[in-house]
This record gives C-alpha cells, structure tokens and sequence, in this order.
C-alpha cells in the first residue's frame, strides 16, 4: 500500500494491511509536524506532491526493501495540503517473521522517502515561509512570484 | 515538439505555474527546456538550487533527449517525511 | 507507561501517550502472536509475567534507553494469559525529535525486554505444550505435575 | 527466617504451585534455598536449564545471603515479546 492522502492518516489501517498470521514482528514509523524548527515557532505546515511518481518511487523502495530483507509486507503514506501541527505526516509500516528484517527495512522505507521520493514541505512562520530544502543563502521570506 | 511541464514547490512559486505546455525544436534535451523556461520566467533565472529531472515519472540526466508528448517534471530538491 | 495487561494492548493508548508537539518522530515494535514456530502449528499461546518485577524492569531499561538517546517518551505494555493468534503480545512505542534516536531506543527496548523482563511464554501444539526459553534437550511435550 | 518463594512457568508447573513460604535458617543463601527446594520437590530436583535470581524484586547472585521477609523469585529463561 503506497498512497498519498489529503486527510488524516489512519495508522490502524496500514497496521490492518500489513498484518499477518506468519509475521511475528511489525515496525512503523510516524512522523509528525512539530511546532518549531531551529528555534523559530511553526505556525502551519503544507506538503505539496508529484502524484503519480510520488507513490512510483515509494513502491519502488519498497521493492528494494524487499530484496534486502525478509519482510511480509509493507505499507507507507503521506499525507498532503495541510497537515496541523502534531498529526503525522507520513506513517510507514512493515511487518516480517522476525523483528531485525522488520526495523532494517521500516528505517531503509523512511530514509529512502526523505531522500528522493518528490514530496515538499512548507513551513509558514509569522511573516514568511520557506520551502524545506529549497532554502538558498539569501534566507528568503515569502519569494516572489512571477505570472507565467 | 509539445512538452508537458511540470513544476514543485518553490519552482511553481516562481514561475506562477505548476503544469503548463512548451513549444520546443525536435531533438531538444532537458537542458534546452530548462534553459527555455529560464528565458520566459524571471522568477526562475535566479534559481540556484540543485535540481532534479523526471520524464514521464522516472529520473534522467539533464542531457535526456526529449520526445513529442514527454511530461518533464523539474524537481528542487524533496523534503517529505 | 510501562504495563502489564491482560486485555488487548492498544496502540492508539501508547500513541497517544508518547506524542508530544516537539517530537517529530514516533517508532513502535509490535509483537504479534504466530500460528506456528519452527514449523509447528500453534493452538495457542499464553504469557505468565512477575508483575511487579516485570514493570519494574521495563522502566529500567527505559531510563537506559533515554541516558543512551533523545527520546521524549517511551511506552510498553505487554500482554500476559492467553493471548488469540495474531493479536499483539507486546507493544512499545518511542517519541524522539529526530528519527535515529527513536528507532534505536526502540530496539534497544525490546532486544532487552526478551533478555531481562521476567515473562515467559507458553505455546501449545496438538499434542503438547512448551515454555519457551525453558526447552531442554530431552524434547518433552507436557512436564508432569508435583504437587507441593 | 521466614521466605516468600515465587516460581514461574515451568519452574512453577514443576513444583505445583508459584508462591509458597518456606522456613530457612539464619544466614541461609539464595542456592541453600534452591536446595531446600529440589529436595522438596522431585519435579525440581531434574530442573537443570540456567536460572536467574531475584531477591525482592532485583537480581542477585546464587550466593546472596537471605533475610527475614524476603521475597526470592526463580527465573526460568524469560520469553517475552
């Protein structure tokens, strides 16, 4: 299961997915909006995907987890548009027979995701935003933006 | 040849559109429509960040030759999770 | 939140009880009941702890864990008596700031549990029974019965 | 002195019951308690997998000398999770 969603992710959901009479072991991981970051207090959170690629690129590390270790399944979504501070932005869930394959290939999941599945964060903070990962050395506000 | 553009997060911002249709010559290469959309939107030209590049959802080199109907998507660089 | 029950463990208690709006990453272990073991069908398992000790050792290894870690808070409940295939035997879920933390107190907390927290388990096959952890090499099936 | 004696899962099926009081002498040691046991019990005299100790709830040593009113458990090998 690789989704993308624009309304809470509910947890017992993947679990129910992944849930297995032969797995022993299940690992997930939840991610969630945090209140502040560097020290500057977060007032609202967006995520903006490619849908389409975005959950390509989510089976495809799943695929690749399952090359790697003895997992039963997994499950990983990502919510997106926004996300109010505390609620999880991404919930990853993996069982297997044994819990080492189940830890390995949940941490592979969520560090693959950060790395290259097309997800953006905005973080909006009292007078101005800034795209996470975009940021340049100017430390911009609000960029401009120019009609097309 | 007709492109699908398609731009992310502060590239949309900047450009002031996400999806959008090029023009571009026979045998163009990711590169040429960059540079293209460079020309058109000012809001991109200062765009200094490293990019990434996907035709039809699947990563390539800047130097991919592109093809009629192509959807290009130029990707600053991803912060889910 | 270090327990013991002997109803279903749930997961959205221990959520709820790690989360925190400066932690933005929880990891949990979710130990379930399988159908079988090395090739064994299993009828059915069950869980006899010390309590007492056994919550006491929990929150040790737990204020290991956070001595080792930036974790924010840590929960773990296990099951005891009979627990139905399939539903979870042990639950533990950790908040951290960041990822890495949260999923090695994670482990941490239930490699140790299975080494040091006094709970055993029980599993009964067509035809016999065994404590796990306690087999020996004689391959008994149900051990007689002395009264005191 | 006078002493609670917890035993657990096979330990406890074994010696038919998992807490009983048990009157040892003064300066008696965790292992002379075991003793006094196996000799009690046959279901524990052929009990041979590796035990851990825990005298009011903390583990100890086979050698920890005992005091009235203590609490001593006999672990099995544990199996949780």
């Amino acid at each position: 299961m690789y989704r993308l969603t624009d309304k809470p992710i509910e947890l017992n959901e993947l679990l129910a997915f992944v849930g297995d009479p032969a797995a022993g072991a299940a690992a997930t991981f939840i991610g969630t909006t945090r209140d502040n970051n560097e020290g500057r207090s977060i007032l609202s959170l967006d995520y903006e995907a490619y849908p389409g690629m975005a959950e390509q690129e989510m089976a495809r590390l799943g695929e690749e987890a399952e090359e790697k270790w003895q997992i039963t399944r997994m499950a990983m979504v990502h919510r997106i548009g926004n996300v109010p501070i505390g609620e999880a932005s991404v919930i990853i869930a993996v069982s297997a027979p044994h819990r080492d394959d189940a830890f390995k290939a949940c941490r592979y999941a969520i560090d693959e995701l950060k790395k290259r599945v097309p997800i953006w964060k905005k973080e909006t903070y009292r007078g101005g935003e800034v795209w996470i990962g975009s940021q340049t050395g100017e430390r911009f506000t609000t960029p401009p933006t120019i009609g097309s | 040849m007709k492109i699908r553009v398609k731009l992310f997060a502060m590239l949309r911002e900047r450009a002031g559109t996400g999806d959008a249709f090029q023009e571009i010559p026979e045998g163009s290469t990711v590169k040429d429509l960059w540079d293209k959309l460079r020309r058109d939107h000012a809001g991109l030209s200062g765009v200094e960040m490293k990019l990434l590049y996907a035709v039809n959802s699947e990563y390539v080199a800047l130097d991919h030759r592109l093809a009629d109907g192509d959807e290009v998507a130029f990707i600053p660089p991803v912060s889910g999770g």
